[in-house]
């Protein structure tokens, strides 16, 4: 099976074959990939070469946490990227945002309106949880076309505080 | 003589100090909140009594029960820890009217040093140089502080006057921007400490934070023991501290720490407490504010000096003479501590919550690890982020920030985020292993991005890691729609893979 | 000079030196059988290579395999740790055959050492005392054993000759009893080394087992680091060591360790090494044999002397001269280390196997705990049953049983039985806290019986535990019963329940 | 509901009453009682007092492993006690008892034969495992009826060796 691991600008060509070995960028390699403990911790033996990350599923597919390094991939193979090849990649760029409560807490702030424009890194909402007051930003220009949330409001995990378009 | 010590806290610092009264064949007793009842302070103490629910407010600060509790069960002294109640003289006050011993300052100095503008002046008269400002003034008018401001220059800071943690402080850089910054500085040191006075100082560029740590017993002998380099902070929260700090040299040591010797002795000062100094480029150092408590960061003192300050603080609260002078005080190897927070050091830092699913803590020669929690306990919203302080000693600088290193690699925390990662980056970083940063380092020249040169390499070995993931989580799936049905080791990858995407 | 070490054992010592490589700077290599896949020495390696199955002997003591495979990974040196290929001077031979550096003496040294008879007459020549036996006089046949006893004297003990760690060891009280035991000794040895061979040794009652660490660079310096007390064991087998030994006195300290030098410079010894010594009574000291590696017990000297031992056992290796003189070393404090192993200590110390469901170790000032394992890692009946090994410093031997005490009552170790609850009663037993013990006391005059005085209030507590365990279980199964299916909260139960029931 | 647990000699009466409240031998205490992280750990607080204990059920009943002190009971409910009391509590030392393997292994020697008369800890077996012989004594006096083992055998866990009548 053949995948393609992307992550900013970059990609890479991986193949699964047989006898634990793999071919990486057209390179044949040994590898030896275990769990640890029934936890999302996994060892890598590449060549001898010996690795060990968290590996964890993201937004965008899959995040590795390699020696203080974090990566965050897109994995796909042949048939899934001929497909999204087909219809464009730039989704993300439009369609409706969704702004959720990483953590519970208390709404200290909303310095935005409704049908304001934004820019990418502006300040949506200030929460306040574990004793620290935490920005949450745009990831995104666009405008903002709902909030559900207004200071004072104690919010969920998850729950959604306001809507980007 | 008390024999029996309540401690009035949770977390890494109750488990700390009962290890202590443990070590001194004394009994504990811990005090919890809803939240904490399979904390390890509850567990590993003699005896456990519940405050109230979760919130603070309703626990940890009310002070009123933690009293009665200590006087329920014949505790002959109070340990306040750091945060909550330490530096509230009120309840230090009612723990001596109580009859029981308070572990730490004596209210009247609490008292001193905790208005800071009063203690700028205390300090300040006894020929203590502080950092330019309006903290001497009073409680001042937006209007005021507008007018005094050019005369101390921008950049300055606005700072709260009961504050403390980097609550209610902010940056000025021009006059314009001033009057927005106050009004939110305000909100905060109102929110924080139920008191929205505010005052201005300048701010010193290139500044070091460097702390002394000072020891003072009840026969009146004060000493220090050596400084603390706490430059590296991010919105004026300690991350890394060490012990002793790569800009100091020995004329300056032995000339910073009479001064905080002084600066204790001007308030009459009783048990541990720590001065913190700003220092320039040129070796001028000021006066920041005085903590009147055990500080957070007090173990690479202890490795370093090996005085074990929580033990000599329980001494000095018995009555005690100080077992050293300052010439038996030696600096011996370094240390350095980093504060390992439940926080995403990729996302803004921003907290993390949820249930310890794995703990494996590095171990071996040089290490030491103090916390509060294990696999199975659950990070709440209700406290600060701080899972664990992670502190290596080594003979050079250079043994133990290779030491830190493996240490945090080997570190491994999940079920929540963690900072781990961001500490890697600071050992890996050239300025800090040259010792070349100041208090603004982590916000202004640090970035988490991976250096060119080791990045292509990694960037492989994590490919091939996502994609053997991503082929097994594959694979999985589609044997469970096949089979129709989930066997033992599917159901165990599924729900694996589930709870990891909630 | 090398940069890359392969490392070749397993389990704490194998994570110890790498520790040791890592901070050095130094890649590491790691081998392992095929029980060993994700054992924390393989997790840590930079490399990591597969030798084998699970038995010793067609992994962990294949020779060539890890020759062949230090010389494919470029490694410049190999570390042996302790057992396994540790003491096989062929190895060592075939190390430096090779062109690589072997971690630890020379293979003369070894060879002379590992020999018991030519250990003895060495170092006889050389003016060290030695225990009265018939070491000296080459294999004997039974009967001429049997003829020299009485001379000797009785009690007596055979010892195997190619023997270590108490195998193939016997006492003997009487001439009657010997011909028995010479049978299931000469078994015994013959099954562990593959050499029946054994030899006879006056039983110093009342003994001490003190051992003097020494470092030898290849410039020719030796010193020593003082001593480690290791008398309590239990059928020869160390349980328990601390440095400095409560026995000790400053003038025998000397006198010891100048005829350790002696005994190691006989033997134009390399690197780190322990001499063993019996010491009675009255202070007479005698040779008992040389450990020509690393010991298990090393950390205890390295906590009081401030020396890291493998570090240092790296630097000679790299031909580097010792950065001590004798002068230098000082004995500050007191350290204990008790070995934690998976065996039973209710039911004659019988090993215990099994997956760890859960480790907490202890942590906070002085602690430290060298490990291999982790929670999830399994305890194999392949290898020896150390889990770790918790070592304890404290200013005074006091203060180190105190922290001792309490760190093992923070340990928790779940999945398979300890021996912590021994060592738990070792830190209360009154001979051990006056230090008023010898090498039988484990054995003759130490009993797991919990004293009278205490027992009470704890038993009452323990009543109520079990019986509120007892009624959960029987509560949770009326449920099931009554409901006809099993809700998660239930089914989590009686699946702990069942799995604690294997 | 009223338990009696009982260790060696001395037996407990503890009636488990509600409010968190037990009655230990006539004493009326509070109780919060508590599993850690789904292991067999329990921590208790006993009017105030924090304990914490390894519980494990055993062949008795229930094991307590408490500050480094093993305590083995029997824990038993009113009628279980009075039906044991009728049937007579001897019978441990009558029938038949099977020695197990404690761990995988290696006989080393069987140092008794069929029908032999054994006393109680006289040796059964040796056994070489993890590096170390052991010796599996005899729990009490009785006859050898059956080996089922020799020399040189490689045994599972929980496998029969030997029955003793």
């Amino acid at each position: 099976m053949k995948y393609i691991a992307s992550v900013d600008d970059q990609s890479f060509e991986i193949e699964i074959l047989q006898n634990n070995q793999l071919m990486v960028d057209g390179e044949v390699v040994q590898a030896d990939f275990q769990s640890v403990s029934d936890q999302p911790v996994y060892t890598l033996l590449l060549n001898g070469e010996s690795f060990e990350a968290l590996v964890y599923p993201s937004e965008q597919g899959v995040q590795v946490l390699l020696r203080g390094r974090l990566f965050d991939f897109t994995v796909e193979d042949e048939r899934q990227r001929r497909l999204r090849q087909s219809t464009g990649g730039a989704a993300m760029q439009s369609g409706e945002y969704q702004l959720r409560a990483p953590m519970p807490g208390l709404i200290v702030v909303v310095p935005v309106k409704e049908g304001q424009e934004i820019k990418s890194g502006d300040d949506l909402i200030i929460l306040e949880s574990m004793k620290m007051q935490n920005e949450l930003k745009a990831p995104r220009d666009g405008t903002v076309s709902r909030i559900r949330v207004k200071s004072g409001d104690n919010v969920d995990q998850n729950q959604v505080l306001l809507t980007l378009t | 003589m008390f024999n029996k010590v309540l401690v009035a806290n949770r977390g890494e610092i109750a488990v700390r100090i009962m290890r202590a009264c443990r070590e001194l064949g004394m009994n504990t007793v811990a005090v919890y909140s809803e939240a904490d009842r399979t904390a390890l302070h509850v567990r590993q103490a003699d005896e456990a009594y519940l405050l109230g629910p979760a919130a603070a407010r309703d626990s940890y600060l009310r002070g009123d029960k933690i009293i009665e509790i200590a006087q329920r069960s014949g505790a002959g002294a109070i340990h306040p820890g750091y945060g909550f109640l330490a530096e509230r003289d009120d309840f230090a006050q009612a723990v001596e009217d109580a009859g029981l011993g308070f572990i730490g300052p004596r209210p009247s100095a609490i008292a001193a040093m905790g208005d800071k503008a009063v203690a700028r002046a205390t300090v300040t008269a006894a020929g203590v140089p502080v950092v330019p400002g309006t903290e001497g003034e009073g409680d001042l008018r937006d209007e005021d502080l507008l007018d005094l401001a050019p005369a101390i220059g921008f950049p300055l800071l606005i700072k709260a006057t009961a504050g403390g943690g980097g609550k209610g402080m902010r940056e000025v850089r021009s006059l314009e921007d001033m009057p927005a910054l106050l009004e939110s500085a305000r909100r905060e040191a109102e929110a924080a400490f139920g008191d929205g006075n505010v005052y201005l100082e300048k701010l010193i560029e290139g500044a070091r934070h460097i702390e002394f740590q000072i020891l003072a017993d009840s026969q009146g002998n004060v000493i220090h023991l050596g400084e603390r380099e706490c430059s590296l902070q991010r919105r004026h929260q300690k991350l890394l501290e060490e012990a002793p700090s790569p800009f100091m040299n020995e004329e300056l040591r032995v000339k910073m720490g009479e001064v905080a010797c002084k600066a204790a002795q001007a308030v009459d000062y009783l048990n541990a407490g720590t001065i913190e100094f700003l220092v320039d480029k040129d070796e001028n150092f000021y006066f920041l504010e005085m903590n009147t408590r055990l500080q957070v960061e007090h173990p690479v003192t202890e490795l370093v000096t090996g005085i074990d300050i929580v033990k000599e603080q329980i001494r000095i609260a018995r009555g005690r003479k100080l077992r050293y002078t300052q010439d038996d005080i030696h600096l011996n190897g370094w240390a350095i501590e980093c504060r390992i927070n439940a926080e995403d050091p990729y996302a803004n830092f921003v907290p993390s919550t949820g249930v310890l699913n794995s703990v494996i803590p590095p171990s071996g020669p040089g290490v030491r690890v103090d916390t509060g929690v294990y696999a199975g306990f659950e990070i709440s919203p209700y406290y600060d982020s701080l899972i664990s302080k992670l502190i290596c000693w080594g003979e050079t600088r250079g043994e133990t920030i290779l030491r830190m290193r493996r240490a945090l690699e080997e570190y491994r925390i999940l079920g929540v985020k963690t900072n781990i990662p961001f500490h890697q980056n600071i050992m890996d970083s050239h300025r800090f292993i040259a010792g070349s940063f100041d208090t603004r380092f982590v916000e202004e020249r640090f970035s988490m991005d991976t250096p060119e040169d080791e990045k292509e390499h990694l960037m492989t070995i994590a490919a091939v890691m996502a994609t053997l993931v991503a082929h097994r989580q594959g694979q999985q799936a589609a044997q469970i729609v096949r089979r129709g049905k989930r066997d033992t080791s599917n159901w165990k990858w599924v729900s694996r893979w589930e709870r990891m995407n909630r």
